[in-house]
């Protein structure tokens, strides 16, 4: 009866068409992870490692290619019964996710970064035994491509329920992965179960915040919200109670101040190439999410959220850039630096304005993502090489004399470093440029003189490890730097190039972005 | 003929070059890195003799589109005051390599010695590309780019202090070059041209309160760079932790961009602005000329008492780009150039005399001329041009910024004076302490220069007393592209109170 | 009358009169160069280049004479030096009587000194560096008389200020050597800032550096500057000539070589000042004040130097006194205008030959004494070295203005043009001329007379003649020069061209009243010297003495001053300076650094480790969120 | 007339969510966030009725759906944790901090 009443007249639900081609990208990732845990449970534990790890590569590249030949069909349409957006800004961001998250895959794929027996107790026999058979979980590549699969996504989805289910998808099996480290297990363990709890914790408020502004609008589609915040009135309680919690759901991923507390402790918890993942595909997607919703669903409130925006951004950039100068574990730093770039960021998104302003800041942090993206992961993937007896040589006193003994590594490391600070000549400069140059031309001066000046804080602790590595002698036992597979030799190269070539000749991406960002998202 | 790139692009390929030679074998490194920074020195002699100064500002003009989503473009050329100051860097450069053919070899010095070598060339380029730039942002890429090989170059091969030097030499130049960044980006979105090209920028900013924003942008970058007091501290400590090769260059080049800075792009882009800031301006280069040199007067160690003298000449360089006079501008150009020479002579032979008795510190010495006259000599020499004394280029160049900023200033002029005294106390105080008197026990042994440290030497000798008794060819270089600034300034011309006709008129007619 | 016309000159003699300065400058250049290797024959060029310049000099000053009387200001453009928009500054040579008078001093003078050092210098193993840098004197000095602008003015002004400072310091492992070049030319520097600054305000008057146009236009100035550059100028002359209040480095400056101290601290250099103030006379006449005050200091030096040169022992500082002293007379006299012009110069000419041969026989007495400088420890030299005793004695007399010989001339010639000019400046120069007489027997006596008072060691002999030979010279020079100058205005008349002529030429009358009561005045001097010095035994160490004794032999406080004025409070502000930029300027920084890293340590204590408390920043950031939302909602 | 299951939804959210910051049993906690999604349920059905429209339904499913698979992992990642640790109190895990 109830629903009848609801309903009124019994009309006949419409059959929902779905355009198979424009999502092909993301269903092929997450078809191959299904196959990947029918592979799990059909196939003998010595064949998997050498299954998984081809269907994982390939699926990444064809959703890869596919992306690339959508983007050259210049789709752009709310496919899905206008759930998901397929669009420039789209395209833009699942290419880069792609292209990470192949390379992180290479890192994943080294040997010994993962459990052998998550369930085995650290230290314990099962464990020792575990470890003596050799292998480790082949898990973890079905759980990568379903996290790759959320994060394309999240930033996709066109109204709040899809990416609320998203943000679940993608975060989820990161939370497993956090805990799957093989060594410093307790830390590792930690950091997932940190990372969960408060992950869910707000999602939660990202939930309560989407019911708040359904009850507002009367929808959740993105697009609806919009509309309904030029005839709806009356209910400002609700939209701005909603517009919050929901920006919390968001900050959070992205880590913004005062949400940012998870990042540093899950990065250096985590296996390092899943930090390597985090740190820059998650990164991507969740400001795509955000730049979605604060542009395209509250659009039209932005004189609203640009003041708190504009706190949020100082205030990320502050703490990202005073807390990193007196870490000392080097992942520990690096998530704090990327709490600072999350600020710099920011200060592209609160940048609105006209229709090209919005384009060309939109443009800049795309190229910001991208730029930052590779640089992380190389950053990432020279820690993992850097070892001791307890496995990574976190501690950065450890790096001391680094190069000197091996030059190559310590050099490009250096590179990576000098990216992050945003010195000429690196992909970092451009990025920078690009989002501040966005954030002047939308009038936000004196929130990029503050960028300004907490960069140059941030540059001292980049500046920092460089005078470890090369300007302080060798600790006498340092740690070994390990051979590297040729996965995170690859890795490193790819990343360095890239951090290079997009420092000196960033034009080309630059293009792609504009182009991408031109027609800014679809309605 | 794309002259300046050429320029540029040698000592780069040179730099890889020197990078790839197998370790062990430096001697090959720094043999090669000699010859290409002579020939680069030897291009751009006939660039140089290439250039017309009667001619166009601008000249061996390069365009080409760089990032054309920001307006950047590649573009190089040079006019007259550009010209020089490359000159200066790329005659300093073979100096200084020759110079510090050894300093790498020290103990302390510990990493290859080869990459000191590829550092110097790849500076050098950047030295080029900086002051050749004419496209704004491509100025401010090589403006900060140019900080990491001198960071390490102090930070792997510098004193004991090295590292805190370094950090502090990166971080002070960092925090003003972002400033400036913003300043750069400002200006681009303000003019909306969609261009980073300097000459289509020059009055087009016209309101003037933004021209005082933008002009602080740039200036407070320049003046860490130059350095103007009081954002000096960084250099004392740099410059006496620097090896002494390092020490040219980064005293005798790379702070010259702050002045050029301040003459090519705050001038000339915010004209009104800089008028508006010019007695501060003013005031901060004179407290800059008394108090470095009196700073200078109570160091006891010989490299910080160079940097500190180096602060008071930086007065006297910005003191004559703002007096916006003729002679004030084309002496400030010139004093740019001669302080490279004369404050690059000061540091190399104090290199020696530390190389030979293992301290900086002016106690540690006491009767040299007698046992190394050549080097008491020759160092004697240098301090002299430090002081700038006549028949030595840097007194040509201090008397035409004084003349010239006295025809506007006087009080400022006079008080700048003082630095003439205060300089002979610092320069002959240091030098009686540590050449005069009986000689040291530890100074006994200490050997006269070899032949290539003669090498060194005597170029930047001849070059002090040639100039000094011939500035004409240089200033007639620089003459031009001074008056260029000016009048993009709207400087007001200076006329005399009686204007006595130049042709010997006696009494009676 | 004004000066004649300056005309341009080519062709000639005088068409290559740059010949003066460059030969000299080779040799300088050459000597330092050469290094050991031109040790054997450096003394030889030296000379040799000396003599050249002396021989241009001469030929020049007959080509001179040749020419009419207002034709004798010739211009000899050399090439553009400074070609800078507004300042466009030719150097060339400005030849006229009163600069060929000038060159042909320093170049005659010169060369006889270069030929004494030879002896003087022979057991030096420098010596060659020695005559370097005498050849680098000698070319800078003849820039700065021969220039025809200011900027080449002070480039010799500077020139010959380094080359004092590398003679006095020649003997740089003395310590007091050393000091004393430091001292000279830090003191010269601040003469040459007033200097500098005349040079500036001139151009800003008159935009030009050129001696013809300045002066065919400094009428046209406002007094008010001419006096500014006057006065500024004067600074300059007081540095280099060692007028109060800049004096205080001459007397240090005998730690230089004898013949230094003769050349360059008696005969030329520091004459300068009277250069300058007389070259520029055309400004200084269009400004009263500052001529006033050029006389002023002119009397106020003449008597301090005559003072001072009362207690001195050391033989070398009581000439220097009386240097001071002389060249106060040619300040004096500079200062009176066109009137005193030829009497300046005049005397500073005679000056230059018994000066001269006063410390070139000071020098030989040393050479004789194991370099003993103390007069106490003379005595009764005169019978072991009959040729130094009787040149000194000559110079000795034409100082003190003995009648006919040259200071009589010359001497009595200031005094009376001064009393003439003002009663009170003359008086005080006549109270002069008897201290003069006082202090000059004193050296005499205690030197040549009395018993003889030598340490054991001393083996006292005459000089060899490459020593003796320059003295006879120059005390011929002593005796005849003044009469040759200044009998039938012969000085005045050739002199007028280059400053002008007075109204009426001063005709100088010998033993007029004036003349007669300083003659009464010297020989009270000579005779009380005599009483004590000459007669009576000379006490081996010095008695206390007066306050006045002693005030005159510290100098009059000068250096005492000094210290107190300057010295003292300059060490105070370096170690502030010093302090700080290190504490002050620097801490600052560093202390910045310091809070954001302290700030970054306290704040990271936030970061608890403890998931609920990171829950709890969470919940508090979403009401913050939401709150603000609100606020700003319902703004 | 619906505000009353509003602030039903409101009350229940704030307590799971002053649950999660002051209960110490990771599994309490997790039960706490679990609470939270059913006020959010709660509010998304209010609301549905209120807009009689059935979107604000369908999402309660979803959100069912997606609280169950929340549950299995974070389940998982206690267990783990407890096994390790022999304790299931959030405050003794952490080493990672500052």
């Amino acid at each position: 009866m109830l629903a009848t009443a609801v309903l009124g007249a019994p009309t006949p639900i419409p059959s929902p068409t779905i355009e198979y081609g424009q999502l092909a990208p993301m269903l092929l990732v997450f078809g191959a992870a299904i196959v990947g845990v029918l592979v799990e449970a059909f196939t003998p534990k010595y064949l998997r490692k050498s299954i998984q790890m081809p269907i994982t590569v390939l699926s990444l590249i064809g959703a890869f290619a596919l992306t690339v030949w959508e983007g050259f069909q210049g789709v752009r349409n709310a496919a899905a019964m206008g759930a998901v957006a397929v669009d420039g800004p789209s395209l833009f961001i699942w290419g880069a996710i792609l292209l990470l998250a192949v390379v992180s895959v290479l890192l994943i794929n080294d040997d010994d970064q993962f459990v052998a027996q998550a369930a085995a107790v650290p230290g314990s026999a099962e464990e020792d035994q575990a470890i003596s058979q050799g292998g480790a979980h082949t898990e973890i590549y079905p759980l990568v491509l379903f996290a790759v699969g959320g994060m394309m996504l999240f930033p996709a989805s066109n109204d709040l329920l899809i990416m609320f289910v998203a943000l679940e998808v993608m975060s989820l099996p990161l939370y497993l992965l956090c805990g799957l480290a093989r060594r410093r297990r307790l830390l590792s363990q930690e950091a997932a179960m940190k990372y969960f709890l408060l992950g869910a914790f707000s999602s939660a408020f990202f939930l309560y915040g989407t019911a708040l502004l359904y009850g507002f609008a009367g929808t959740v589609d993105l697009g609806g919200i919009e509309k309904a915040l030029g005839t709806v009135g009356g209910q400002d309680s609700l939209l701005y109670m909603g517009a919050g919690m929901l920006g919390v759901g968001l900050l959070f991923k992205i880590g913004a101040a005062p949400f940012q507390a998870w990042k540093p402790d899950v990065y250096q918890g985590a296996p390092t190439p899943i930090t390597a993942l985090m740190a820059s595909g998650t990164l991507i997607a969740a400001f795509g999410a955000l730049l979605r919703v604060f542009w395209v669903a509250l659009g039209n409130l932005d004189a609203q959220w640009t003041p708190v925006l504009w706190a949020v951004a100082i205030l990320t950039m502050v703490v990202g850039a005073i807390l990193a100068i007196t870490q000392t574990d080097i992942k520990r730093m690096l998530a704090y630096s990327s709490i600072a770039h999350t600020g710099f960021l920011l200060t592209a998104v609160v940048a609105t304005g006209k229709e090209a302003q919005n384009a060309g800041a939109l443009a800049g942090i795309l190229f910001y993502l991208v730029a930052y993206g590779f640089a992380t992961v190389g950053a990432f993937a020279v820690v993992t090489m850097i070892r001791d007896a307890g496995g990574e040589a976190g501690h950065l006193s450890r790096w001391a004399g680094l190069g000197k003994r091996s030059p190559v590594l310590a050099g490009i490391f250096a590179l990576f470093l000098l990216a992050f600070a945003g010195i000429p000549l690196t992909s970092g400069f451009f990025g920078k440029y690009a989002v501040f140059a966005a954030a002047v031309a939308g009038g936000a001066v004196q929130l990029v003189i503050v960028g300004v000046v907490t960069s140059a804080m941030a540059a001292f602790f980049y500046v920092r490890v460089i005078v470890l590595m090369f300007f302080s002698d060798p600790a006498p036992e340092g740690p070994t730097i390990a051979v590297p597979s040729m996965g995170t030799a690859a890795v490193v190269t790819v990343s360095a190039a890239a951090t290079v070539v997009l420092g000196v000749f960033p034009q080309p991406v630059l293009d792609l972005a504009h182009t991408a960002a031109q027609s800014l998202f679809v309605r | 003929m794309p002259w300046l790139s050429i320029l540029m692009g040698v000592p780069v390929v040179g730099a890889l070059a020197v990078a790839a030679v197998p370790k062990g074998n430096a001697k090959l490194a720094k043999q090669l890195t000699l010859a290409v920074s002579l020939v680069v020195l030897a291009l751009t002699l006939v660039m140089a003799s290439q250039f017309d100064p009667s001619g166009p500002r601008d000249q061996f003009s390069e365009v080409h589109s760089w990032i054309p989503s920001f307006g950047v473009h590649y573009a190089v050329a040079v006019d007259g005051i550009a010209l020089v100051l490359i000159a200066l860097a790329v005659v300093l450069v073979p100096i200084v390599v020759l110079a510090s053919w050894h300093d790498a070899d020290q103990p302390e010095a510990k990493r290859s010695v080869k990459t000191y070598f590829a550092l110097i060339l790849v500076l050098e380029a950047m030295m080029i590309g900086v002051f050749a730039a004419t496209d704004i942002f491509l100025f401010y890429v090589f403006f900060e780019a140019m900080l990491i090989p001198m960071y390490f170059m102090i930070g792997s091969y510098g004193g004991a202090q090295r590292s805190y030097a370094a950090v502090k030499f990166l971080l002070y130049s960092l925090f003003g070059g972002l400033l400036m960044l913003v300043a750069v980006i400002a200006l681009y979105t303000v003019a909306g041209k969609g261009t980073f090209l300097q000459p289509e920028l020059i009055g087009v900013i016209k309101d003037p309160a933004t021209q005082k924003w933008l002009f602080l942008g740039f200036f407070i970058a320049f003046a860490v760079k130059a350095p103007l007091w009081p954002f000096h501290t960084w250099l004392p400590d740099a410059a006496a932790q620097a090896p002494a090769g390092a020490a040219v260059l980064l005293v005798g080049v790379l702070d010259k961009v702050g002045t050029y800075g301040m003459l090519r792009f705050c001038l000339e882009l915010f004209p009104d602005a800089a008028k508006f800031f010019t007695p501060l301006v003013i005031t901060l280069s004179v407290i800059g000329i008394v108090y470095g040199a009196i700073v200078a007067i109570g160091q006891t160690d010989m490299k910080r008492l160079i940097a500190y003298t180096s602060i008071s000449h930086f007065g006297f360089i910005t003191m004559g780009v703002f007096a916006m006079t003729a002679n004030a501008g084309s002496g400030a150009t010139l004093y740019m150039v001669n302080h490279g020479f004369s404050t690059g002579a000061l540091f190399l032979l104090a290199g020696f005399l530390i190389n030979r008795r293992g301290s900086q510190y002016i106690e540690d010495y006491g009767g040299v001329r007698k046992v190394a006259p050549i080097l008491a000599g020759t160092f004697l020499i240098a301090g002299l041009s430090s002081l700038s004394l006549p028949g030595l280029s840097t007194f040509v160049s201090e008397f035409l910024v004084l003349i010239g900023t006295f025809q506007r200033y006087a009080v400022p002029g006079v008080i700048a004076l003082s630095g003439m005294v205060l300089a002979a106390v610092y320069i002959l105080w240091m030098y009686q302490r540590m050449m005069t008197g009986p000689t040291a026990e530890k100074v006994k042994a200490m050997p006269d220069l070899n032949l290539r440290e003669k090498f060194v030497v005597a170029p930047l000798i001849a070059l002090l007393i040639g100039f000094g008794f011939f500035p004409a060819p240089l200033l007639n270089v620089i003459n031009p592209a001074v008056e260029q600034t000016l009048t993009s300034v709207q400087a007001p011309q200076f006329t005399p109170a009686v204007p006595a006709t130049a042709e010997k008129k006696g009494p009676g007619q | 009358m004004e000066p004649a016309e300056i005309v341009q000159h080519s062709g000639g003699v005088i068409g290559v009169s740059w010949l003066t300065i460059v030969l000299p400058l080779l040799g300088a250049a050459i000597l330092l160069l050469g290094g050991r290797r031109s040790d054997r024959w450096g003394h030889f060029l030296g000379v040799a280049m000396s003599l050249a310049s002396f021989v241009v000099a001469a030929l020049v000053f007959f080509e001179l004479l040749g020419l009419g009387a207002d034709q004798r200001r010739r211009l000899v453009q050399l090439y553009e030096f400074l070609p800078a928009g507004t300042v466009d500054v030719k150097l060339g040579l400005l030849l006229d009587p009163l600069s060929i008078s000038f060159a042909l001093l320093i170049t005659g003078v010169g060369s006889l000194i270069h030929i004494y050092s030879i002896g003087y210098m022979a057991h030096d193993p420098d010596r060659r560096r020695f005559f370097a840098y005498l050849n680098l004197f000698v070319a800078a000095m003849l820039l700065l008389v021969l220039s025809d602008n200011y900027l080449g003015l002070y480039i010799g002004w500077e020139g010959v200020g380094l080359a004092s400072y590398l003679l006095i310091g020649f003997w740089q492992h003395k310590p007091s050597a050393a000091a004393a070049a430091k001292k000279a030319f830090v003191v010269n520097r601040v003469g040459d800032m007033g200097l500098a600054l005349g040079i500036f305000v001139i151009f800003t008057t008159f935009g030009t550096l050129s001696f013809g146009p300045i002066f065919s236009h400094a009428s046209q100035a406002s007094q008010g500057t001419l006096t500014l550059i006057g006065l500024a100028l004067l600074v300059g002359a007081c540095g280099k000539s060692a007028q109060l209040p800049l004096q205080s480095w001459l007397l240090d400056a005998m730690e230089g070589p004898t013949p230094v101290s003769a050349l360059i601290h008696a005969a030329t250099m520091v004459t300068a000042g009277v250069y300058l103030v007389v070259r520029s006379g055309a400004i200084f006449e269009g400004a009263p004040t500052a001529q006033l005050v050029v006389t002023i200091v002119g009397v106020a030096t003449l008597l301090a130097g005559a003072i001072i040169g009362t207690a001195k022992d050391d033989i070398k500082k009581a000439l220097a006194g009386s240097t001071m002293s002389q060249i106060g007379y040619m300040m004096l006299a500079a200062g009176l205008g066109p009137v005193g012009y030829a009497f300046a110069i005049a005397h500073l000419i005679a000056h230059g030959f018994f000066k001269a041969s006063m410390f070139l026989g000071a020098g030989s007495v040393m050479h004789a004494m194991n370099d003993e400088v103390d007069m106490r420890k003379y005595g009764g030299l005169a019978s072991v070295m009959k040729i130094t005793w009787i040149t000194f004695g000559l110079g000795y007399l034409a100082i003190i203005g003995f009648p006919l010989l040259s200071g009589y001339w010359t001497k009595d010639g200031i005094i009376e043009t001064a009393m003439e000019h003002n009663a009170i400046l003359g008086w005080l120069a006549v109270a002069g001329a008897g201290i003069t007489g006082f202090y000059m027997s004193r050296v005499f006596f205690m030197t040549f007379h009395g018993e003889r008072r030598w340490d054991k060691d001393a083996h006292p002999h005459e000089s060899p003649a490459v020593m003796t030979w320059p003295l006879i010279i120059l005390s011929i020079g002593s005796v005849f020069g003044g009469a040759f100058l200044i009998a039938g205005n012969r000085f005045m008349e050739f002199l007028a061209p280059a400053v002008g002529r007075p109204e009426e030429m001063p005709s100088f009358q010998p033993f007029s009243l004036t003349g007669l009561v300083t003659l009464a005045l010297v020989a009270v001097g000579v005779v009380y010297a005599w009483l004590k010095y000459g007669r009576s035994a000379v006490p081996a160490v010095a008695p206390r003495g007066s306050f006045l004794t002693v005030f005159a032999r510290r100098d009059l406080y000068g250096d005492a001053l000094n210290e107190a004025l300057f010295m003292r409070p300059g060490q105070w502000l370096t170690r502030l300076a010093v302090f700080f930029d290190n504490r002050g300027v620097d801490g600052l920084v560093n202390g910045l650094a310091a809070l954001i890293g302290g700030t970054s340590g306290r704040l990271r204590r936030v970061q608890t480790g403890f998931v609920r408390s990171y829950a709890l920043s969470i919940f508090f950031g979403a009401a913050l969120l939401v709150g603000a939302w609100f606020v700003v909602g319902n703004l | 007339m619906t505000t009353h299951y509003l602030v039903l939804s409101a009350l229940l959210f704030a307590i799971g969510g002053v649950g999660v910051l002051v209960r110490r049993n990771a599994i309490v906690v997790f039960m706490c966030v679990e609470l939270m999604l059913n006020a959010c349920n709660l509010a998304f059905v209010t609301f549905a009725r209120q807009h009689g429209n059935l979107e604000g339904q369908i999402i309660a499913f979803f959100v069912m759906i997606v609280a169950a698979a929340e549950v299995v992992v974070g389940l998982a990642i206690i267990v783990t944790i407890f096994r390790t640790r022999r304790s299931a109190s959030v405050d003794d895990a952490n080493l990672l901090k500052y």
